[in-house]
Parts: C-alpha cells; structure tokens; sequence
C-alpha cells in the first residue's frame, strides 16, 4: 500500500489498526477535543494523545437527551459516542475551554461517561504576555497531574524529544501544503483532511514516517488539473472531508484552508531553546487565532488573506457548524472585511453530518458561477 | 441558433426555447414523481409549441433542482445564475432579483451584466417559502392565481399567522376558518408573514433598485404589493415570472456556443 | 349518574361516556370545520348505545386543542392530566404516556394516582408530529392508514436527512425519482418520527410501564420503531386516540362528586 | 435602501421614557425610578462635560470608571430596554444585525447593541471594556462590536475555574485595565477616588444582599422586580436605594406581612424572563398565587472584604466580577450552576423552579436536563423548562409561553 492509501485507510474511523495495536501492547490513549491542548506533555509520558474526531456518527439521538437542538452538532456527535461506548478505548480525556459547546461536552462526557484521568485546562481568551504565563501555568499543572496519574516523570530531555517529533511532523505538513500552491496541485482538499485527520488519531512517530513517504510518492503523483476554481476554506472547525468533497464534486478545488483541523493547527514551530514549557504555551497561543480569541479579529483576517494569496484561491468558503456563537460573530466582522476588500466569500452553515446536500451544492455551483469559473 | 433552457424545479418543471435572442416559445408542466420524465414531456411539448424537435436545437442548458438528471441537457448552471439572466434579459437595469420557488427563497444580487454578485437562501426549514402559499389556497379552496387579491381584500381584520411552520400555519388557518373568520383575512395574515421572512432575506443581500421578482410569487399581488410597500419601491415583474429560470438556462446555453 | 369527556382534536373530536368509574360509551367523528358540531355529534352518538338519556349527564369536560369552543357548559382540562387519567384506566402501571396526535407529541411522566410529575411537548415543529405523515402519504400518493403495515415491507434502510416537513417531503420526492420504493421510503419517515419522539421521551426520562396512545398508536411501522429505540415493550390500549376522551369521562367523575 | 434611514438617538428617547414612566409612578414608587431617571440625563451629556464614555457588559463592575469620572454604559441595558419599550423598537437592530451576517442564533441581548452600534443609533463610545464572560456569544460580540467601530477595546480574561490562582490573574488584568484606561483617557486613578467609590458600591452590595436574604423569609417581603441599578455601583444612587430596599423589607418581615396577600407558592426563576411581555410576572402573581422569590439577575454577591489598598480591592473585585449573575450560572463547570441551583431552591424554599432557555443560551441549554434532574432528585421540586427569547417576541410569543405556564400550574402544580 502506498502512505496515501494506508492514511486514508487509518482516517476512516477513529479506533483505527494502529491504535488497536497501541493498546494490546498496553499503551494509554487519552482523548482530547480543542487543537489548544498541547499534546507533547501527553507524549512525553508516554501515552498516545488523540485529537477527537466523532467520524462516522449520523445521529445524536442518545446525546440530545443532554445537548439541546441548538448546540454544535460536532459535540452533539463527539457526546453520542461517548456514550455508545464507541470511544471506549480512551483511558482518558483532556478538557478544555475554547467554547461554551466544548467545555459543556466535557461536563456531560464526565457526568455521564467519565474515564479514568480527566483533567481540564482553562485557556486564555486574549492573546498577552499575561496569558502566556498563565497559560505556562496551566501546562505546568496539567504536567503535574499527568505525572502524578500515570506515575512517570517529565523532564526537559523527554519533553524537548516529544516537541522535535510535533515539530517535524508539522514541517513535513507545511511541505504537503506548499505543493498545494502549483498550479495542479498532486492533492485534493478531501484527500489532505483525511490525512491530518489520520495524523491526529495514531502515534506520531508512525504519522511523521507516513508523511515522509508520502511527499515522496507526492514527486511524481499527477497534479489535478480538472478544477473551475481555486478555494480556500475558513471557518470553525473542520474534520469532515465528504464535506470538502462536496465542494469539489462541485469543480472548486480546496487548495488551502485556514482551519484547525488544518493549517492552523500545523503552522506554529514550537521553540526548543528557552523554557519549554513557557514555549509551549508560546507557541499555542501565539498561532493564527481561533475565534474564541478575543480581539484577534484582524490576526484572523490577515491570516486569512495571506493564505488566499499565497496559494492563489480565487473565493473564500467561510464554514461553521450551525449554532456556533464564535464564528458565527466573527462572520459579521470577517464578511464586511471581505466584501470591502472584493474577495469572493461564500457563507455557508452546516451540521456536523451532511444534510440538505442538494441546497449545498447549488449554492457552491453559484458561487463557482458567480466568480466567473 | 435555436438554444433550449430546461427549469426543473420542486413544484413545476420548464422548458424554453429562443432563437438567437427571440422566445419561441415555452411549456410547464408540475413536477411529476419522476424529475426527468417531467424533463423530457416539458421540452417535447415545448419543442411542438415551437414546431422544432430535439435536433434542431444547438445547445441545451438545464437548471433547478432536477438539472442534474435532466439527460439531454449539455451543460447545466445553478438557478440562481439562471435567474439573474433571465431577469437580466427583461429588465437590463436590474440590480436585485427575488426569486421564490416551491421550498427555497433566493435573494440574488447582479450588476450591470446580469451576473451574479451576491445571494442567500433560505434553508433548513422552509418557513417562507412559496409551498406555504399553495398549502393555503388548497386549504382554504381558492385557486392560486386569487390569493394575492383576496388578500387585499380584507373583511374584517387581517388575522396575525404565528407559526413560522408551514404544516403548522395551515392547521392555525383552519382553526380560525372554524372560529368563523373569513378566508381573505386568513390569507392577509399568511402573506404578511410571508413577505416579512423575505424582507429580511433580501436585506441580507440588500436591496438596490431594479429590484425584480422572478417565480411563481411574482404572481401573488398580495406579496408584491406588501413587500414593495415595505421597501418603498415598486417591484419589477416579468410578463411569464416562471419562466425567468428557463430563459436564463436558455441564455446561457447561447453563450456556450458564442464561447464555442 | 354519568359524566361525558370531549376531546377536541385536530383531525378528529372524540366523546366517551363513563359512569361509576367504568367506561361504558364512546365515539370519534371527524372534527371538520366545527369543532363545536363535531363535539355536538359524537356525544349524541356516543350516548345512542348503549341508549342513554343527556338529562342524566352530570358534568362534561373538555380537552384537546378546541377544548375551548363546545356547545356545553362544560368545565376543562389539560390534555396532560386527561391522558394520564385515561391510559391508567387500561394500564394501572403506567409511569410514562406517549400521546402522538396530529399536531403535538405529549410525552408524560405521572405517578399512580394520576399525578403528573413532568412532561415534554413537541409542538413548534410539524416533523415528528402526526400530521407530518399525512404529508408524506399525499406525496406518495397512498393512504394514511396504510402507512404502517406497508413501511414493515421496506427492503432497504434509506435516511431521511430533511429537518423540515416540507423539505422532507421533497427528499421523499427525490427518492422516488431515484427509484427508491415506498415502502423503504416510508420506512425511512417513520424511524425518522420515531427518533425525534424518542429524543422528547429521553428528555422527560423513561419509566416502566410505558403506554403509547394518541392516532400514532395506530401506526404498526412507528411502534416497531419505537420498540426497537426504547429497548422496552409499549403497551397500546385497544383504541389509543380515544384515550384522552376516555381521560376527560373519568376526570368529569371525580369533580361530579 | 436600510431601515436605518431615519436617524434617531437611542440615549435621548430611553431617557424620556424613564422620565415618562417616573411622571407615571404611583407617589410611593417614584424612589424605584430616580436613579436611572438621573442616569440616562448624565448619560446624554456626558460628552458635554467632557466624560469619555465606556461601554461595558453588565456582567462587570463600574466602580473603577466612576472612580476615574468617566461615564460607563451597560450595553445589555440597551438590548433590554429596547425590547420592553412599545413598539418593539428591539427587533429593528436585530434585524440589522442579521441583515449583515451576524448569525441569527447569537443571543439577542448582543444582536440588538451589535444593529444599535452598527446603525449609529447611539453615539460611539471612547473605549470599550468587557469581560470575558458570561458566554462565547458576548466575548465575540464586544470584540467584533469594538474592531467594527473602530474603538480601542480592553478584555478582561476570565479564568475557567475559581481558585487563587485565578483571582489573582484578574486582579493582574484590572492593573493592566487600569494602565489602558490612564493611556487612552489621560486620566489617573487615584486609590482615594477608588476607595469613595468603593464604600458606596459595598455599602449598596452588602444591603442588596440583606435584602435579597431577607426573601428567604415566608411570606416573602419582597417583589423580583426591585433591583438596584447596578450599573450605578460605586455611587451613592446605588446605595441608598439598596438600603431603602431593605429598610421596606426589614419592616415588612416585621408584620409577618409578604409581598403577596397570600402567598400559595414560591417560584424560582432561573436564567432571563421574557421581558418583552413586562406584565407577565404580576400575572404569575395575580392568577396562581405565585410570588417569585428569587430570580437569577435580582440575586447579587455581598460586598468586598478589604479596600485598605488598591491591589486588595482589585483581588476583591476579582473574586465579586467571578460571582455575578449569569457569570455565576453558566462560568465555569456545570457543578457550579448545579450546587448554586441546589443551594437557592433550599434556602429559598421553592415549590418549584422555571427555567428559561433563552435561544441564544448555548450554556442553559446544554445543562437544562442535568439541573432539572438534580433539582428533582435532591430537593424534589419540579422544574419548568421553558424555551423562549428573553428579548424577541417573534421567537415564541407571550401567548404561547403564558400558556405554557398556565399547563405547568394546571397539571403538575395541580
């Protein structure tokens, strides 16, 4: 099998070969939501951190008796399968307050199907030289009770070790995304989710392995070339590739995005020469802002034009997942920017699972059309 | 040049025929179970209107919900371009289109070209769209080409509907039809609540004169008065509104073959 | 002595006659456009047999959406309390009540005497409720009635995505177009009601013995569905959308002495 | 064309309307309106007599920009009063602000100031100043309402959970507020300017909070719609009001005598009402028998302990700004709102509890089912869940919801 084939054979469900392997040989898996969770401190205990992904779930029947209709579908979904077991395999679960949604998710996941370790971190919501030390601070905590929980000790040695493996994998994804910038790029934008999404749900070591092989195999892969149009996609958070195919069936070509399940999350090299953990927290938080970060409206902006233009989109697909407060503010802020600057910007509001596909897809063909592609 | 625009939509499907800039003519019939048979006895009873058939036609464009099945078709362009178009071809100076169809609403803005610029539609829920129109009028047993006027002609006092849902609004109509109210003052209180959800879905894309309703809606004086009122402006419609998608189809099949 | 319950539906008004604590009558007429001469209508016939004379009528109540507009000088009560009252009249056991009506889904948690502890209603959005499925019968071009016994034949398992009635009837549309054939097609609605009645159910909570009643009773396919979500056995009375009369009859009793 | 073609001032025609209802007021109620009266005519002149004006969320604490002789506004109080005030003058802003993309689902108290900012219906403030809390649909609306306009914003961080840790991390972020303030207005605070302040805030804190016990008592003295103005914290306004609150109440306890003729139940009120339909808590009185004794936004933390220095109260206001309504209910873990919910239904000996989901309220939402179970299995009282708009009627009407209500008594309360 190719690395492409074998990451987007590991994306397809979240208790994936390797993890099951993990386990027999004894491993610890913890769980957890939010890209601000900083996984190297799980890493440099040993355990295997799990980026949380409800892939596959189409229904939040059990989850509704807790969430309501109007919370995000993702943690609906994210809370349906905790509760169907079918993320028993977690030994643990990482909380973490980005959003109201997230941090409700990891209440009713702890009252009504708690795991092992569960601890929780409280996130800064300004990005200052305060909340970088306080968000040190946290990271320091959260380390002690890792420590503590699964009786092992972190030290500079281990930690910086865990960070040179986050950082290099976040090289090799930089390198995947800056063969996205040709003209006939040798990805699609489903095919690039499925791979992060695969990268976030096995033991890194594996992923940076993966990746590596497939930039190779990437060399002289064809580059796609039957597209209409260039696009970038912004928003709240994405994992859904069949949600990026949709786009695509569509004839617009994701080339880029600026998602945390996306280049957000990969962009920020963790430094290895000061404090690591006042680095760590540096570095999470010094990222292209989520929008859960007050005031960052125009590092947002900025990020996102610089990403359309570096990759040369021509529209922007603003997503967010119905009912979420956060992006759903900034699109007030980021849709008059845009319309000032003349950007083509498509809004689009969806639930976790595809729904009303047919009235999706008319509205990319339009904004395809109208475009001119 | 003989082109062919094919609108297939929830309600109704059309089919238009042009050469080079003319209509020859056009046909509607309701959409039938089957979204490509209602495309294929459309276009054929369009192509008799016309005395033409199907190889007399150089280029064929489809749109609507069914744009995808419609086989015959070459190319096939959302229904939001299509009515920007075709809206465009009677009114030059158009700058915002309504377009309501059977569930879904689309305020559409063009420039001067008749292209697209910006749009949004309703969805999720089709509160607002043109369906809850013809539920009444079934219900309430007046043919749907009267609704607008009786709706002008209130009796005794227009009868405020609450519910945004179109199954529920009916049943709330009923209730007051057994309290005795009378049929016009229903219909007053639907369009009202009617035009209010569209309102505020064009002020999303905001409104500039020409402003043009494309549609079965177009047809409803009832609508077309309030919401010109509210805006204070007289909106534009077209001679045959329903057929504006098909036009726009049709116009875009002649730039296919302009383009070559 | 004998006292009369009226419900006042939607789609059909109901009257039952009760005397000394037992059900002895009852009769659904289609409410049509009075729900006044429907009442009118179904309590005469209600009290034709077994014969009885309206002098001896000690107290009506009323329920139901037109609980307001009857030709009595009645008193009335909430459709809640009537059909606790009336499914412990079947099912001495009942903790939970699923009504399903044509316009609202009543899901309530009651204790032994009647009592009722909570409920949960769905009435904002026409999916799920009942006269959702008369929208999808008018597009599939069967009967109503038939709904049930004809989605049990469903060959495959085909989701119904749609959040609203009239886009899901559209979807429905689609489907067929597609090919897909009725029966998977209404199997696909109903789970889809079902679920969304499940969802109400599990956010008032569900206790043992739990009885469906309302017209959705009626609906084979929809029980299924219901059975197989809840993991429990549903108790159905003998005629489910009489149950709320029946509920009002007994309630009547009880304020007569 | 927009709707807000017809320029009007918002601050003028509020502070005419609080003139009118105090020309209104029975003679014996007309205290209750002075303060805001007072209020919105400083508030119209402000920019006058040289205040620099600051807009604020009204879960924060003015006390500083008194201190420093600027003239704070409570954003919120504008959503609301909007929305009480005929006409429901409320909706023309939240249809603004749809109208340009903010999402309909955002809660209505920040739709409505984000169409009053956008539609320069009010004047643009000096600085904007907000916590981050009490909701995700608060802290972006600030942030984008200040980038929007323009205006140079300060953002109180909010830490998750409440420890020494935390306080100390906003006491930190009131001395960074502070140095903000000082560079953008020019103006120093001096720790005696605080401390007036101060004294007057605590001494309209620490009576409210009497107050409020007080309606521990059966019957209970008082009515929920007697709150101090708050947002006048830290003047003498605020105080005096709070203690002549108490002072009726004390004395009402006195003669045994409720607020209710006959007081058949006691309901608690968590989470917003429905204050676009202002006649509906006398109606809860005057058809069930019902008196309100504890409603979310009328219950208040005591005052601050030590104000001997100016880094003491800044730790004080930290662990108060942690404590205030709405931050209390839906800040931190859903065991917070849980045990404080607990808590009241005891204290306050509720017979049962409504619970408003305002549309916008991911939080009271999300924990609805989990506070009704505890609420029935620990204290045994039922809880009516009622999904609502606090501020728009056109969500669900005042009909359905009064219905609603009328169902609860009718059937479980029966």
């Amino acid at each position: 099998m190719t690395a492409l084939e074998e990451l987007m054979e590991l994306s397809r469900e979240p208790y994936n070969p390797l993890v099951k392997d993990w386990k027999e040989k004894g491993g610890k898996v913890i769980g957890f939501v939010c890209s601000y969770v900083p996984e190297e401190i799980l890493h440099a205990a040993g355990l295997l951190p799990f980026r949380i992904t409800p892939t596959g779930c189409t229904t939040t029947l059990e989850a509704d008796a807790y969430f309501s209709r109007i919370n995000c579908t993702f943690c609906r979904a994210c809370l349906q399968m905790a509760l169907e077991g079918k993320f028993g395999f977690l030994d643990g679960l990482v909380g973490i307050n980005p959003c109201d949604h997230i941090r409700r998710l990891w209440d009713l996941w702890r009252l009504k199907a708690g795991l092992p370790f569960m601890k929780i971190l409280s996130l800064p919501h300004r990005v200052h030289e305060g909340a970088v030390e306080w968000y040190k601070g946290e990271i320091q905590i959260f380390k002690g009770e890792v420590e503590k929980a699964f009786d092992t000790q972190i030290n500079e040695d281990s930690l910086g070790k865990s960070i040179e493996i986050f950082n290099t994998s976040r090289e090799w994804i930089r390198k995947l995304y800056d063969l996205r910038t040709k003209e006939n790029p040798p990805l699609s934008g489903n095919e690039v989710t499925r791979i992060i999404v695969a990268l976030l749900h096995i033991p890194r070591e594996e992923g940076n392995k993966l990746l590596e092989r497939l930039l190779n195999e990437l060399e002289n892969r064809k580059g796609i070339s039957d597209y209409r149009a260039r696009l970038m996609v912004a928003g709240g958070a994405c994992d859904d590739p069949e949600f990026i195919e949709v786009i695509e069936k569509a004839g617009g070509l994701v080339v880029t995005d600026s998602l945390c399940f996306g280049s957000r999350y990969f962009f920020e090299r963790v430094k290895t020469d000061d404090d690591l953990l006042r680095s760590l927290s540096m570095a999470y938080l010094n990222r292209p802002f989520c929008a859960g970060m007050a005031g960052g409206e125009r590092n947002r902006l900025n990020f996102n034009l610089e990403m359309a233009q570096r990759f040369s989109v021509n529209g922007i697909v603003f997503q967010k997942i119905r009912w979420c407060d956060l992006w759903g503010g900034e699109a007030f802020y980021l849709g008059e920017k845009l319309k000032e600057l003349g950007i083509p910007y498509l809004s689009l509001e969806r639930e976790y699972w595809l729904s009303g596909q047919e009235q999706m897809k008319t509205r990319v063909q339009a904004f395809l059309e109208m475009i001119g592609k | 040049m003989v082109t062919a625009g094919v609108d297939i939509g929830s309600l109704t499907g059309k089919a238009l025929i042009m050469k080079d800039n003319e209509i020859l003519s056009w046909a509607m019939i309701p959409t039938g179970a089957d979204g490509a048979l209602t495309a294929n006895k459309v276009m054929e009873l369009a192509l008799d209107k016309a005395g033409l058939s199907h190889h007399d036609v150089d280029y064929t464009v489809s749109t609507g919900y069914g744009r995808v099945i419609t086989t015959f078709a070459q190319q096939n362009f959302s229904e939001i371009s299509c009515h920007a178009k075709g809206a465009h071809w009677f009114f030059p100076d158009v700058r915002t289109i309504l377009d309501m169809g059977g569930q879904d609403c689309k305020a559409i803005r063009c420039d001067e070209t008749g292209k697209v610029t910006d749009f949004v539609m309703n969805d999720k829920c089709a509160a607002g769209a043109g369906r809850s129109i013809e539920v009444m009028a079934d219900l309430l047993q007046i043919p749907l080409d009267r609704v607008g006027e009786c709706s002008l002609d209130i009796k005794a006092a227009e009868i405020p509907i609450s519910t945004v849902c179109v199954v529920f609004a009916k049943s709330e109509a009923l209730s007051q039809l057994r309290r005795g109210k009378h049929k016009n003052d229903i219909l007053a209180g639907v369009c009202r609540a009617l035009s209010i959800r569209i309102l505020s879905l064009l002020q999303r894309v905001g409104i500039e004169p020409q402003f043009v309703i494309s549609g079965g809606i177009a047809k409803n004086i009832g609508i077309v008065q309030r919401l010109g009122e509210k805006m204070g402006l007289i909106p534009r419609i077209c001679i045959e509104p329903q057929i504006v998608g098909a036009l726009g189809a049709a116009l875009f099949a002649r730039e296919q073959i302009e383009k070559g | 002595m004998i006292t009369v319950g009226i419900d006042v539906g939607f789609l059909t008004t109901k009257a039952a006659i009760s005397e000394g604590g037992k059900v002895i009558a009852f009769h659904e007429v289609l409410t049509g456009d009075s729900g006044r001469e429907a009442s009118a209508k179904a309590v005469k016939a209600a009290l034709s047999s077994p014969a009885m004379d309206s002098k001896d009528i000690a107290k009506i109540v009323s329920t139901g959406a037109g609980k307001g507009d009857i030709p009595y000088d009645g008193e009335q009560a909430t459709e809640m309390l009537c059909d606790v009252k009336g499914a412990l009249y079947y099912f001495p056991l009942a903790k939970t009540v699923i009504d399903m009506g044509a316009e609202c889904v009543r899901v309530i948690r009651c204790g032994p005497t009647g009592r009722v502890l909570d409920f949960g209603l769905n009435d904002k959005c026409a999916a799920g409720a009942g006269i959702f499925l008369d929208v999808i019968a008018k597009a599939l071009e069967i009967d109503l009635v038939d709904i049930g016994t004809l989605s049990l034949q469903g060959k495959e398992d085909i989701d119904i995505t749609a959040t609203c009635s009239v886009f899901a009837e559209s979807e429905v549309v689609g489907l067929i177009a597609r090919g897909k054939d009725k029966a998977s097609i209404l199997a696909g609605i109903l789970k889809s009601v079902a679920n969304r009645i499940y969802t109400l159910a599990n956010r008032v909570g569900i206790v043992q013995d739990v009885i469906f009643i309302g017209g959705g009773a009626k609906n084979v396919g929809l029980v299924k569905n219901l059975k197989t979500l809840f993991k429990k056995e549903l108790l159905i009375p003998q005629n489910p959308q009489v149950i709320g009369a029946i509920g009002a009859a007994l309630i009547a009793q009880e304020r007569s002495q | 064309m927009t709707t807000a073609d017809q320029k009007s001032n918002i601050l003028e025609i509020i502070a005419k309307a609080y003139v009118n209802w105090f020309n209104a007021a029975k003679p014996e109620n007309k205290w209750t309106l002075e303060p805001a009266v007072k209020y919105f005519e400083e508030a119209v002149k402000a920019r006058e007599m040289g205040k620099p004006v600051v807009w604020g969320s009204f879960v924060s604490q003015p006390e500083i920009f008194w201190a420093m002789d600027m003239f704070p506004l409570t954003m919120e109080n504008f959503s609301f009063l909007l929305a009480l005030l005929p006409g429901n003058m409320g909706h023309k802003y939240i249809d603004i602000a749809e109208r340009h993309h903010m999402a309909d689902h955002l809660c209505s108290y920040n739709k409505t100031m984000m169409g009053l900012a956008f539609s320069g219906d009010i004047p643009k403030p000096d600085i904007i100043v907000h916590p981050l809390q009490p909701c995700d649909s608060g802290r972006i609306t600030y942030s984008n309402m200040a980038e929007i306009l323009g205006v140079p914003a300060f953002a109180i961080d909010i830490p998750l959970l409440r420890t020494e840790r935390g306080y100390s991390y906003v006491a930190d972020e009131f001395e960074r507020m502070v140095s903000f303030l000082e560079e953008h207005t020019g103006r120093k605070l001096t720790y005696e300017k605080l401390k007036e302040a101060m004294e007057w805030s605590n001494r309209a804190y620490a009576y409210y909070f009497k107050a409020d016990e007080l309606k521990k008592n059966v019957p209970c003295p008082l009515g929920e719609a007697f709150i101090p103005p708050f947002y006048m914290a830290g003047r003498v306004e605020c105080a005096e009001y709070a203690e002549r609150l108490y002072g009726i109440g004390q004395a009402k306890v006195e003669k045994g005598e409720g607020f209710l003729r006959e007081e058949k139940i006691r309901l608690g009120w968590f989470s917003t009402g429905a204050y676009f339909d202002m006649g509906m808590q006398p109606w809860i009185r005057k058809e069930f028998g019902a008196s309100i004794v504890h409603t979310m936004l009328g219950s208040y933390p005591g005052p601050i302990e030590d104000i001997s220095t100016t880094r003491k109260i800044f730790e004080g206001l930290a662990r108060q700004l942690l404590e205030l309504p709405m931050a209390r209910e839906t800040g931190g873990l859903a065991e917070g709102w849980m045990e404080y919910a607990i808590r009241i239904c005891r204290e306050y000996k509720l017979d049962a509890v409504f619970l408003t989901l305002n549309m916008g309220c991911k939080n009271a939402w999300a924990l609805a089912k989990l506070l009704k179970d505890e609420i029935a299995d620990r204290v045994g009282i039922p809880t009516l869940i009622l999904e609502m708009d606090a501020l728009d009627s056109r969500v669900v009407s005042s009909e359905s919801i009064r219905s609603a209500i009328t169902n609860f008594f009718n059937t479980i309360l029966a």
